[in-house]
């Protein structure tokens, strides 16, 4: 039996490298009637606010040759709301949970990690700092490499759980980003976030979209986030989780021999709601069948 | 919710842009169909184009088989209604929440006129009430079918609907004139209502359901609408398919159309 | 009958908006024994550069979902051997040439330019600054607004003819690179070039493009194309040319709405060689279906 | 070269991995066919996924007709094999160079041997010197056809190619003795050259072309080999199939598989 346990940041061991995109799976309740959602590495949340949101108004999703276009705008329940009404039964599952946090400033993200810092049950913390709405200075967070500094340090003074900062593919020079923010303080990235894109209804001659542009997802994505999964794996030493159309095991396994210490599954889990169990198990089938111990052992071997 | 891999057992094609299938399944599944539910359906080949599922209303089942209408719009419904005996499916559901069952609080006045408006393709959703045995129950009320299309060839199930639902009144009305009446179906609505206290189930375009949500207005008329709203995931996790709708207090509020609809009273509905 | 005559740049007057991509035509003799290749807009040769050059070694192509992505190297026959034995005939056919360049660095851009002003039968230069080869001290041209304003000024130094500079999506803010291009002289802009993308071969462990990344065309980038050239279009006063995965005359025709002046048709010609008529023909039955006089009163018409 | 849409007039399977697909087809194009040449088949549902169309070698051919023989391998191909008689297909062609005609210079000794040598689905390819009536003129030399494969349901096309060709004698040869003799069929190559001079045809995957390469020139023995670059167009713009070839002067350069090839003299490759 291959050991798929895989360590994501310091002391975040998961019991196997797959987890559910941040979006893509909800707060879990939705899967926890017919899945057993503790037999994933881990779930990520949709991403928290302090307050309540409620998104983007008019149509949020579009698709594309292999992908679609989300403008949802972050809609969420907001983190209290999140903590007494859907954490518990999360830990009454035994999921391993990573909250998804964004704010509008760098206080709220900081206010935000401040307040899960004192919450039983959480793992680890993924900073969005590629909301597209979220701005500093007219510059979003995630495509300025200070900015992203800067940001990543503040939440890591208010909160002592491992940090993920999640990187945005907007940008010309991802590698840049990824240095600071691992200098700055972070445990561990995860990549890529959506391209931005758009959508034109043609016959009504306006955008598709409520909100104009929205976030590229899906296999058509995949060629893109594997480079840059490569290149910052090469470039930093704290862990990388590969995001970004992974819709089969073979997909994943791709991931991981690039570099990636672990897969985010996000778009293909609304096709197919099992799809990140198939994952786990395409992923454990093949190390057995090449003899290996653990897939530590496979993880960067691309040669 | 089930998730599975099935396979077509038939496909009856009803007008040139319409296709009837039939699709194999477990007797778990359908004892879960009711009226209003949709399936997310999607071809099995493991490419990727067209990358999502598509949403359909159950319009019949059985006991192990259930079937959807579907019309040819762009390139997901062109190729499912071109697959023939045989062909294999992805199916998620029963998903949502359909109409209202005829034991609930607002529907259970048997005195009262069951109106059922269909628009266009809208029919896939109407039928749900009509075709299945499951369904019949519906029918201790009398009850008015208003049916409009654009063209006469886009009338379809109505010999199946007659024939599964004896005594049924049948209103037919289209765009063009080709058959029936020439006007919309709210017209139709609006005489029905003159004459009767009735309970409206609406399905149709989102044009179609507004004009119907402001004539059961003006006539003070209880009724609900199924709304299509884009959809990527159906099950509730991707906040696409959002409606406003009047929420507590009577603010406006985001209802998720897949898990909380597609059927919504009409008078919640923020259009 | 729609007039589908467009101008993308001063006296550039195409016949319709249809241009082939770079790349993705060849210098056209390929097409000449079976196409009336002088029916479309223009043809763009296959970017040259002053001495032949043999592109990459290892595998150069390899398929993704609704894309591909191309490792060719540039390899290109030189622009002497373009002048003496292609273009000859591309004249003869009375098609529109545009020729594509490309250099080691600025002198070399500037030369081929002047050497190409002395040539009859060139209606204008497209430069492509987002050869992922190439660099100026270290950064791409394409990448840093700098270089590549100071790229077009010299080659605008070099040549009276018009220009149209070729953009990288590779970019945290391609609008801000569009508007220093238009300042240096540009007199218009086409985007975009490939995204930058990577295949592994899982089971052999290896990179599968030769050159490890390589450029990701076709459908699937539509949607980032579509929002480049939305935005770019509304900041800048030149003509802008969309090209990414325009594959039916409904794709063109979302460009030319999102503000496009003309097209060009890359790796659907892959497909199917006939499909830039099979374009025309579609935009002028859809304008003519909805009494457009002409295709320009179209162009940026979105609400 | 054509570009058209056709249909699927039949589908055989012949292993459980292996279609050969008849394709109908113009007079012209059946005309322009010849072996060794290949057409960019595709299917034709105006989907992206796979994006591009794949190279097959043109395996037989008749009047308005032309057949082509597909292993699966990812997919594409595992989309073309399923298609069934009347479904819709594009394709480009015929395309490239193919084997010298036997009236070339290198060709026209008639009493040398011919060694067609084929590995794996390699077949596809050297079926196109044996199977139409139009190659049929390659066999006033005595002709031999090598044929190895992995296992022994990999070798098709064998009870064709006897009925097309009498009197040609065949050699098998399987990686694991399931059939035939257990080895490589640059083993059996080897036998041949020892025997006789000949003028060898060879296609299969690349360790066996380069194989074969050694094999030729210990032997000093004169051929050609069919290569299978991978190819975005198939008709010499993209520049993605490229292969290092001798060239003026003895110096390596690039030539396109696609329109210069697929075959080559063996002498010529630089691997
Ligand atoms: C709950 C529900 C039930 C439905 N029931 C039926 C039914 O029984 N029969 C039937 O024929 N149609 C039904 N529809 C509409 C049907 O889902 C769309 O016609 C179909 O998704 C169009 O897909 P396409 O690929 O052909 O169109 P495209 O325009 O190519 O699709 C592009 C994208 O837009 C979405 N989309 C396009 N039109 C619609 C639409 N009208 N509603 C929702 N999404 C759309 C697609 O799902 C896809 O994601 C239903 C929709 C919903 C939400
Ligand atoms: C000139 C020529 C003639 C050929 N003739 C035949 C034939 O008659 N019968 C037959 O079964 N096969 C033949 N092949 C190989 C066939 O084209 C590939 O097996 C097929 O393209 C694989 O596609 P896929 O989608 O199944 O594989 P995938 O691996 O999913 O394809 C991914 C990409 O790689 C390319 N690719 C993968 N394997 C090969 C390969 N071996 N050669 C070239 N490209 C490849 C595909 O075209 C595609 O672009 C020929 C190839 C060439 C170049
Ligand atoms: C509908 C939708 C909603 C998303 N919401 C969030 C979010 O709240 N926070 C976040 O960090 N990423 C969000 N994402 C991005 C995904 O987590 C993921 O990074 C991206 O979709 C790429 O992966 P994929 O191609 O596997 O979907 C969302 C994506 C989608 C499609
Ligand atoms: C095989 C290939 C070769 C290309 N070569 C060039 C080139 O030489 N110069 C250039 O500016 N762009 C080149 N391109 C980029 C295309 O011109 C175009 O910008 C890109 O492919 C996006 O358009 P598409 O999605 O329609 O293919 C090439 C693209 C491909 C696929
Ligand atoms: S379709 Fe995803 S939440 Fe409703
Ligand atoms: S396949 Fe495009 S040049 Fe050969």
């Amino acid at each position: 039996m291959v050991d798929l346990k895989v360590e994501i940041a310091p002391g975040v061991i998961l019991r196997n490298p797959v987890l559910t995109a941040s979006g893509t799976f909800g707060y879990g309740r939705e899967y926890a009637d017919y899945l057993d959602i503790a037999e994933l590495g881990a779930i990520i949340t949709k991403g928290l606010s302090l307050k309540p949101k409620t998104g983007n108004p008019g149509v949020r999703i579009a698709e594309s040759a292999c992908g679609m276009l989300n403008a949802i705008g972050l809609e969420n329940i907001g983190i209290d709301s999140f903590i007494a009404d859907e954490l518990p039964l999360l830990r009454a599952l035994g999921t391993t949970v990573i909250v998804n946090i964004f704010g509008n400033n760098q206080a709220d993200y900081a206010a935000i990690a401040a307040k899960l810092d004192q919450v039983e049950g959480i793992s680890a913390l993924e900073i969005n700092i590629s909301c597209p709405n979220v701005k500093a200075g007219g510059i979003q967070f995630g495509t300025d490499p200070e900015a992203a500094a800067n940001l990543v340090a503040a939440v890591r003074q208010a909160t002592t759980l491992p940090l993920i900062t999640k990187l945005s593919p907007n940008v010309t020079d991802i590698v840049a980003i990824a240095e600071r923010v691992a200098a700055a303080g972070s445990d561990a990235l995860s990549l890529i976030n959506t391209l931005m894109g758009m959508a034109v209804d043609l016959d009504k001659k306006q955008p598709l979209l409520g909100n104009v542009t929205g976030g590229l997802s899906g296999p058509a994505i995949k060629p893109v986030a594997l480079r840059m999964v490569y290149q910052v794996a090469q470039a930093v030493k704290i862990p990388v989780i590969g995001i970004g159309g992974i819709s089969t095991a073979r997909d994943a396994l791709e991931f991981l021999l690039a570099g990636a210490a672990a897969v985010e599954i996000g778009t293909a889990n609304f096709i197919n709601p099992g799809i990140a169990y198939e994952i786990v198990t395409g992923i454990r089938d093949y190390l057995e069948q090449r003899n290996y111990e653990k897939v530590t052992d496979f993880i960067g071997s691309l040669q | 919710m089930y998730l599975f891999k099935t396979e077509i057992t038939e496909n009856r094609q009803l007008s040139p842009s319409i296709s009837c299938l039939r699709i194999k399944a477990a007797e778990d599944f359908c004892r879960k169909a009711a009226p209003g539910k949709f399936v997310m359906l999607g071809n099995d080949n493991e490419l990727s184009d067209p990358l999502l599922k598509r949403p359909f209303g159950i319009s019949n089942w059985g006991n192990d088989w259930f079937e959807v209408v579907i019309k040819i719009i762009g390139k997901g419904t062109a190729q499912l209604a071109r697959l023939r005996r045989g062909a294999a499916v992805s199916v998620n559901g029963p998903l949502g929440t359909g109409y209202p069952p005829p034991t609930c609080a607002t529907c259970d006045n048997d005195n009262e006129t069951l109106i059922l408006v269909a628009g266009g393709i809208g029919i896939a959703s109407i039928a749900s009430c009509l075709l299945p045995v499951a369904a019949n129950r519906y029918l201790k009320k009398p009850t008015v079918l208003l049916f409009g299309a654009a063209v006469e060839n886009e009338l379809v199930l109505l010999d199946e609907i007659k024939q599964s639902t004896a005594g049924l009144r049948i209103e037919t009305i289209t765009d063009d004139g080709s058959s029936g009446r020439r006007g919309f179906v709210t017209d139709l609505l609006k005489n029905e209502l003159e004459n009767s206290t009735a309970l409206t189930f609406a399905c149709g375009p989102e044009p179609m359901l507004k004009s119907v949500q402001q004539v059961l207005r003006s006539y003070n008329a209880q009724g609900y609408l199924s709304l299509e709203n884009r959809m990527a995931c159906g099950f509730g996790v991707c906040l696409g398919c959002v409606q406003a709708i009047v929420g507590n207090a009577g603010k406006g509020q985001n209802a998720k159309v897949c898990t909380q609809g597609p059927v919504f009273a009409a008078d919640e509905v923020i259009f």
